[in-house]
C-alpha cells in the first residue's frame, strides 16, 4: 500500500538512527493529540481522537442483558473495530475485515484481562444490576476514519476517553420480583452514574526499525518496521496486555528492555491523555 | 400521532418550512484527496474522495471517461439500537447506486479518461435524511479534491404529514409512513438530477412538496458556496498570497 | 422420511460439564492446590509428535499433547492465487480450523478466528522467505480435539510440518503457554484451567537462536512476574525443541531403511 | 486418448518417474497387461485397512478408518431435540462430510471441494436408504430411529455424525462409510435423566446415586446395529476392473462404480456417475462379487476392533 522508493526507505531508517524522524520528532515523542468527547450524542458515551493524521471515533452503548452463567456477578463488555473505507480505498467492502478482527482481538486482550475477568481495566462487577439475572452489556464500537499508523494506541486512547464520557442510567428494580423470571426494571434517564476510568490501561506501541525503536510510528515508518510490541500499562505500572507483531525474532532481553521503556513512556502519555480528556469534557459542557 | 401542532410547530420545535441546523467542514480526512463532514441536525456523514487514480481491475476501465465508484456504509453505532448488519446489505447497495449516478451526472468524466474516482461515504449518525446528507458531503469532498464538475449537487428531502408539506424530515417524521420526497438539484443550471418519492401523493400537492424541497436545496447550495469560499480564503492565507 | 430433518431443530447439549465448572477460589497462600490432572505447576503434558501423517501433502505432522490433538499439512511452495501481486519474496498463507466435535459443546471452534493470523505471525520470522520468490507456502491446521492451549500445539506442529516439507527455516519454532491462577504460574494449561485463568502468557521462540517470534500476554502482570513467566516458557520451549528434533531424526532414519 | 506410438522406443531410456508423469495411461496399461498395479497389488485386491475406535474423547462415539493412505475420522455427538409432530417417538441423525484443506492440495480454505457435497449426499442416501426406506419390511435399516427416542413427543436424541477426511488418496466413499459404521458401533449413549426444569441432563457419576425425577435410561446404552452396509469402489478401464483405486488411478481412469451391500449381502445401492467406459451387466456382476468378498474382510476387521473395545 505504501509505495516507497529505496532512497526514501534509507532516509527514514537513517533519520531514526540519528533520533530525528522525517517529521522532526524525536524517537519517543508523540504527534499532537486532539480529543473531542460527546461527538455521537445518541450513544451513552463517545470520543474522537486525532493523533497527527490518524483519526478514530469510539462509542460506548449500554444495553440490559443477562450475565453468563459462569460469572453471574459480572457484566459483559465486547469490543468491535470497523475500518471505514474513508481511511483507505482497500478497506472497501470486506477489505478491512482482517485488520479489524486483529485490532479487536488486540484491544480485547489489553482491556478485558484474563477469562476470569481479573485484571480487567473496566470493573465488570460494577455493571451488575441483579446478580445472575440482569446486568449491563457494554458494546464498544470503534471506527477508523483515517489511518496514518499507530492505530492501536489511538483506539486504546479513544476507548479510555469514550468510557470517561459514558453515563450509565440509574436502574430501579421493582421489588418483589422473586424466582428466576426477569424482574421488571425502569431506567431513569436523568441521573447517570459516571464510570471510573482511573485504572483503564493505556496502550503504547514500540516499533523497531533497524536497531532502535520508536513510538507513534506513521504508516511510512510502520512499513519499515522489523517488529513491534504493543504494551498496555495501567496507572499502577502493571502490564495488562502485550502483543508482539511483525516478523523478525527478538532477543528476550530486548523484549524486557522495551517493556521498561514502554512503562516510562506510558506515564507521560497517561497524564497527557487525562489532561486532554478533562479539557474536552470541560469544553463539551460549555458548548 | 400529531406531527404539526395547531400553532404550526413540529415535534422538534421547527416550523414546517424550516430546515435543521446545517454544519459542514472541509478536509476532515487528511490522507484522502478530498474529504468533508456534513451535518443536518443529528444526521452526521463523512465523505472521502480518492482519485482520479489508476483503475484497479482493467476489465472495468472505460477509455473515453472516468469510472466513478461509490461505497455507502453505516457505522455500527449510527442508529439508535446497535445493529450488526453485514456490509453488503440491499439498502446500502441501493443508496450507493443512487449517489454514484447522481454524482456521475455532474462530474465532467470525459476530462479524465481511463481513470477511476472513488467516493466513500460513512454515516456516523443517522437521524433521517441520510441520503441527502451523503450527497451534500460527496459534493463538498469532490470540490475539495479539485475534480471538475458541471455544478454543485445539493440534496434535500421533504414530506407531507397532517396535510402540511414539511421540509427536511428527521427520523421520527420519516418513519411515520407519510410520503418522502428526496430531490438532487443543480442550483446554477436550475435542473433536478435526482427525484425519489415513495407512497401516494396527489399531483398538485406533489408539486408543492417538490418545490419546497428545491427551495431547501438552494438554501443548502448558498451555505455550501459560503463554506467553500471561506475554505479557499484559508488556503490562500496558508499559501501566503 | 423422519430421518432427514428439513430444518435442523435446535438442540442443546445435555452434558453438564460446561455449565458447572465453578472457579476454585485462590487465596494468596494457596499452596496445596493440585492441578486437575495431577501435574506439577511447572510440568508440561507428555508431547507426542509424528511427521508424514498426510501423504497427500508435501509435508505434514500430527501432534498430541494430552487431550489436544492437531494435524497440520503444508502444501507448496506453489504458485499463488491469480489476484496476488508480484512479490520478490515468498508468501505464507496460514489457516487454522476446528472440527465440529473438537470442543465439548458443538461449534465453539469458531471463537478462535484470530488463530490463523497468530500462526502466520509466529512462523513468519522463522521461514527464509527469499528462497521461494513469487510462490506461496500454504500451512493448514485442523484441531481434532481441543484439550487446552491449542494454539501453542498448532504452532509447534506447524513448524515440524514445514521441516517435513523441506522448507528452509532459520530454526524450528517451539511454543508454550502459561496460565496465571492467583499467585502461581501454571504451564501448559488444560481446557478447564484455561476457563478460569486470571491471566495468560504465550511465547513462541526459536530455541537455538534464542529469539522470541511471538509473545502475547493477557491479564494483569507485574514486570518481575512477566520475567519469571518468560523464563519458565523459554526453558520449556528448549525442552520441547529437543523432542521435536528427535522426532525429525527418527523420521529421516526410518525413511532411509 | 490416442497416444502417438511413434516415440515407443523413447520410453526405454526415459527414467520411470518421468515416464509415469508424461504418459500416465500408457504406464498403467503396461502394468495392466501383466494384471499387476504399480503398488504391487493384483487388480482385485483392496489396500490394507485398519480401524481405531475411540479416537476423539470429546465425542460420544468416534472412529478412525484407514484404507491404504486414505484416512477418515468420524465422530458422533449426541444432543437432545424435541421430535417433530409426525414422528413423535423417533430421534434423527444429521450426517455431514467435510473435506478440510489439510487433506489434499486441491482443497483451498473457504471454497469447499466440489467432491465434498457429492460424497456427503451419497453417504446420507446410503444411510437413509439403509435406515428408513426399508421401513415397511424394516428388515435391513442399520439403525432403528426409535431407539433414539427419550420421552415420546417431548425429547429425543439428535446424533450429529461428522466425518472429516484427513488424507484423500482415492475411494473416499468406502473409507467414509467404514469410519461412520465403526463410529456407530463404538457409540455409547450417555445415561440421562429429566431434571426439575424439564431439561435432559447427563447423570454424572458422582451424583449417580441420587436419582432425579425419572432416570430415562440408567446405564450407558449401545445402539443395536442390524444389517451393516459395506461398500467397495471399483474403476473400469477397457475390460479391466481395479478394486479400491488410489487417487492417481481415479484421476487417470474416470469410470468409477461403487457397490454397497449390507451384512445380509443384499444390494443397498449401486452408484456409477458417468465415465467413458460403458458398464455391461457382466462387469457389474464382477464388481458385486468383488464387493461380496471385500465385505467379509471388512466384517472381520470391524469385529476385531469391536472385540478389542469390549476387552478394555
Amino acid at each position: 500500500m505504501v509505495g516507497l522508493s529505496l532512497g526514501e526507505k534509507h532516509f527514514i531508517q537513517g533519520g531514526i538512527a540519528q533520533d530525528i524522524r522525517s517529521d522532526g520528532r524525536k524517537r519517543l515523542t508523540y504527534r499532537p493529540i486532539n480529543v473531542e468527547t460527546g461527538v455521537i450524542p445518541q450513544a451513552n458515551g463517545s470520543a474522537r481522537i486525532r493523533m497527527g493524521a490518524t483519526d478514530v471515533i469510539s462509542t460506548v452503548k449500554a444495553e440490559l442483558g443477562k450475565p453468563i452463567s459462569l460469572q453471574p456477578d459480572k457484566g459483559k463488555v465486547s469490543i468491535y473495530v470497523d475500518c471505514s473505507p474513508t481511511a483507505a480505498p482497500m478497506f472497501e467492502g470486506r477489505g478491512g475485515e482482517e485488520l479489524s478482527t486483529e485490532l479487536s482481538v488486540a484491544l480485547q486482550r489489553s482491556l478485558l484481562g484474563g477469562k476470569s475477568g481479573a485484571g480487567a481495566g473496566i470493573d465488570l462487577s460494577s455493571l451488575v444490576v441483579v446478580e445472575g439475572k440482569i446486568c449491563w452489556d457494554l458494546y464498544i464500537d470503534c471506527l477508523v476514519v483515517c489511518s496514518d499508523g499507530n492505530l492501536l494506541d489511538a483506539l486504546g486512547a479513544a476507548i479510555k476517553a469514550a468510557l470517561s464520557n459514558t453515563g450509565i442510567p440509574r436502574v430501579q428494580v421493582a421489588a418483589g420480583a422473586s424466582g428466576d423470571e426477569q424482574p421488571e426494571v425502569d431506567i431513569s434517564d436523568e441521573e447517570f452514574l459516571q464510570f471510573d476510568t482511573s485504572d483503564i490501561p493505556v496502550i503504547v506501541t514500540l516499533t523497531k526499525v533497524g536497531r532502535h525503536y520508536i513510538v507513534d510510528a506513521t504508516t511510512e515508518e510502520e512499513s519499515q518496521m522489523s517488529s513491534a510490541i504493543s504494551i498496555s500499562v495501567n496507572r499502577k505500572g502493571h502490564i495488562c496486555g502485550l502483543n508482539k507483531r511483525g516478523g523478525a525474532g527478538l532477543d528476550p532481553s530486548i523484549v524486557l528492555d522495551m517493556i521498561s521503556v514502554a512503562k516510562h513512556v506510558s506515564e507521560q502519555l497517561m497524564n497527557k491523555l487525562d489532561s486532554e480528556i478533562a479539557a474536552a469534557e470541560a469544553g463539551e459542557d460549555e458548548s | 400521532m400529531e406531527f404539526v401542532s395547531p400553532e404550526g410547530l413540529r415535534l422538534d420545535g421547527r416550523r414546517p418550512m424550516e430546515m435543521r441546523q446545517i454544519r459542514a467542514e472541509i478536509g476532515a480526512v487528511a490522507k484522502a484527496d478530498g474529504s468533508a463532514v456534513f451535518e443536518m441536525g443529528n444526521t452526521k456523514v463523512i465523505a472521502a474522495v480518492y482519485g482520479p487514480r489508476e483503475v484497479q481491475n482493467r476489465s472495468q476501465q472505460i477509455n473515453d471517461q472516468a469510472l466513478v465508484r461509490c461505497d455507502y456504509s453505516m457505522a455500527n453505532f449510527s442508529t439508535g439500537d446497535r445493529m450488526r448488519k453485514p456490509k453488503g446489505d440491499r439498502r446500502s447497495t441501493e443508496i450507493s447506486l443512487v449517489i454514484r449516478q447522481t454524482m456521475e451526472a455532474c462530474i465532467l468524466t470525459h476530462l479524465m479518461p481511463r481513470s477511476q474516482i472513488d467516493i466513500f461515504v460513512q454515516v456516523l449518525q443517522a437521524d433521517g435524511g441520510t441520503r441527502s446528507a451523503c450527497i451534500n458531503a460527496a459534493t463538498l469532498a469532490l470540490a475539495d479534491a479539485g475534480i471538475p464538475m458541471r455544478d454543485l449537487v445539493t440534496s434535500c428531502s421533504s414530506g407531507y404529514l397532517n396535510s402540511t408539506p414539511l421540509l427536511d424530515l428527521n427520523y421520527v417524521e420519516d418513519s411515520a409512513g407519510g410520503p418522502d420526497v428526496t430531490v438532487g438539484f443543480l442550483p446554477k443550471l436550475d435542473k433536478v438530477t435526482l427525484l425519489q418519492m415513495d407512497s401516494k401523493l396527489p399531483i398538485d400537492i406533489f408539486e408543492k412538496v417538490m418545490q419546497l424541497a428545491i427551495e431547501g436545496c438552494k438554501a443548502i447550495a448558498n451555505y455550501i458556496r459560503e463554506i467553500m469560499l471561506e475554505n479557499t480564503k484559508q488556503l490562500e492565507y496558508r499559501r501566503g498570497i | 422420511m423422519a430421518g432427514k430433518p428439513g430444518t435442523t431443530p435446535t438442540t442443546y447439549s445435555p452434558s453438564p460439564t460446561t455449565q458447572k465448572t465453578r472457579r476454585p477460589i485462590f487465596n494468596e497462600n494457596d499452596v496445596d492446590w493440585v492441578r486437575p490432572d495431577g501435574r506439577g505447576f511447572h510440568q508440561c503434558r507428555p508431547a507426542f509428535f509424528r511427521t508424514g501423517a498426510v501423504n497427500a501433502a508435501s509435508g505434514s505432522a500430527y501432534a498430541e499433547f494430552g487431550n489436544t490433538k492437531v494435524i497440520v499439512s503444508v502444501f507448496g511452495p506453489r504458485e499463488s492465487k491469480k489476484a496476488m501481486m508480484y512479490s520478490d519474496i515468498g508468501r505464507l498463507n496460514c489457516s487454522v480450523s476446528y472440527t465440529t466435535f473438537a470442543t465439548p459443546v458443538r461449534g465453539q471452534g469458531s471463537e478462535h478466528k484470530d488463530f490463523s493470523s497468530m500462526l502466520h505471525k509466529s512462523l513468519e520470522g522463522a521461514i527464509i522467505l527469499e528462497t521461494f520468490p513469487k510462490t506461496t507456502v500454504d500451512v493448514f491446521a485442523l484441531v481434532l480435539e481441543s484439550g487446552g492451549s491449542d494454539l501453542p500445539v498448532v504452532i509447534s506442529c506447524a513448524s515440524l510440518a514445514l521441516a517435513d516439507a523441506g522448507i528452509l527455516m532459520h530454526d524450528l519454532v517451539a511454543s508454550v503457554s502459561l496460565s496465571c491462577l492467583g499467585k502461581n504460574l501454571v504451564i501448559d494449561p488444560i481446557l478447564e484451567e484455561e476457563s478460569y485463568q486470571d491471566g495468560a502468557l504465550l511465547i513462541t521462540c526459536m530455541p537455538s537462536r534464542y529469539e522470541v517470534t511471538q509473545l502475547t500476554v493477557t491479564g494483569e502482570w507485574s514486570t518481575p512476574k512477566i520475567n519469571e513467566g518468560m523464563q519458565l516458557c523459554l526453558d520449556a520451549c528448549s525442552k520441547l525443541a529437543k523432542i521435536m528434533r528427535s522426532c525429525l531424526k527418527e523420521a529421516t532414519s526410518t525413511s532411509q531403511e | 486418448m490416442g497416444l502417438p506410438d511413434a516415440p515407443g522406443d523413447l520410453s526405454s531410456e526415459v527414467d520411470v518417474d518421468a515416464f509415469r508423469r508424461l504418459f500416465p495411461l500408457r504406464f498403467y496399461e503396461r502394468h495392466l497387461t501383466e494384471s499387476i498395479r504399480p503398488d504391487g497389488r493384483p487388480l482385485g485386491r483392496a489396500r490394507d485397512t485398519t480401524i481405531a475406535l475411540g479416537a476423539v474423547a470429546s465425542a460420544e462415539g468416534s472412529a478412525l478408518a484407514k484404507i491404504g493412505s486414505t484416512t477418515m475420522l468420524a465422530a458422533i455427538k449426541m444432543e437432545v431435540m424435541t421430535p417433530s409432530m409426525d414422528s413423535p417417538d423417533e430421534g434423527c441423525i444429521a450426517i455431514d462430510f467435510h473435506m478440510p484443506p489439510i487433506c489434499s492440495p486441491i482443497v483451498r480454505p473457504g471454497r469447499p471441494a466440489e467432491i465434498a457435497p457429492v460424497v456427503s449426499k451419497q453417504l446420507s442416501d446410503t444411510y437413509f436408504k439403509a435406515l428408513t426406506s426399508y421401513m415397511c419390511c424394516c428388515s435391513s435399516g442399520m439403525i432403528n430411529l426409535k431407539e433414539l427416542s427419550l420421552v415420546s413427543g417431548k425429547a429425543a436424541w439428535m446424533a450429529y455424525l461428522d466425518i472429516y477426511c484427513l488424507d484423500a488418496d482415492g475411494a473416499l466413499f468406502d473409507a467414509a462409510l467404514l469410519s461412520a459404521v465403526a463410529a456407530f458401533s463404538h457409540l455409547q449413549i450417555p445415561a440421562v435423566s429429566l431434571n426439575d426444569d424439564g431439561k435432559i441432563v447427563v447423570v454424572s457419576e458422582e451424583n449417580g446415586g441420587k436419582l432425579e425425577k425419572d432416570a430415562v435410561n440408567k446405564e450407558r446404552m449401545k445402539l443395536t446395529l442390524k444389517s451393516i452396509p459395506f461398500s467397495l469402489t471399483c474403476v473400469l478401464h477397457k475390460n479391466y476392473i481395479l478394486a479400491d483405486p488410489t487417487a492417481e488411478e481415479e484421476s487417470i481412469m474416470e469410470t468409477v462404480v461403487t457397490v454397497v451391500l449390507d451384512s445380509s449381502s443384499q444390494l443397498v445401492s449401486l452408484y456409477k456417475p458417468g465415465g467413458p467406459v460403458l458398464a455391461y451387466t457382466s462387469a457389474i456382476q464382477d464388481c458385486v462379487a468383488l464387493t461380496r468378498q471385500r465385505m467379509k474382510e471388512l466384517q472381520k476387521i470391524l469385529d476385531e476392533a469391536n472385540s478389542g473395545m469390549e476387552v478394555d
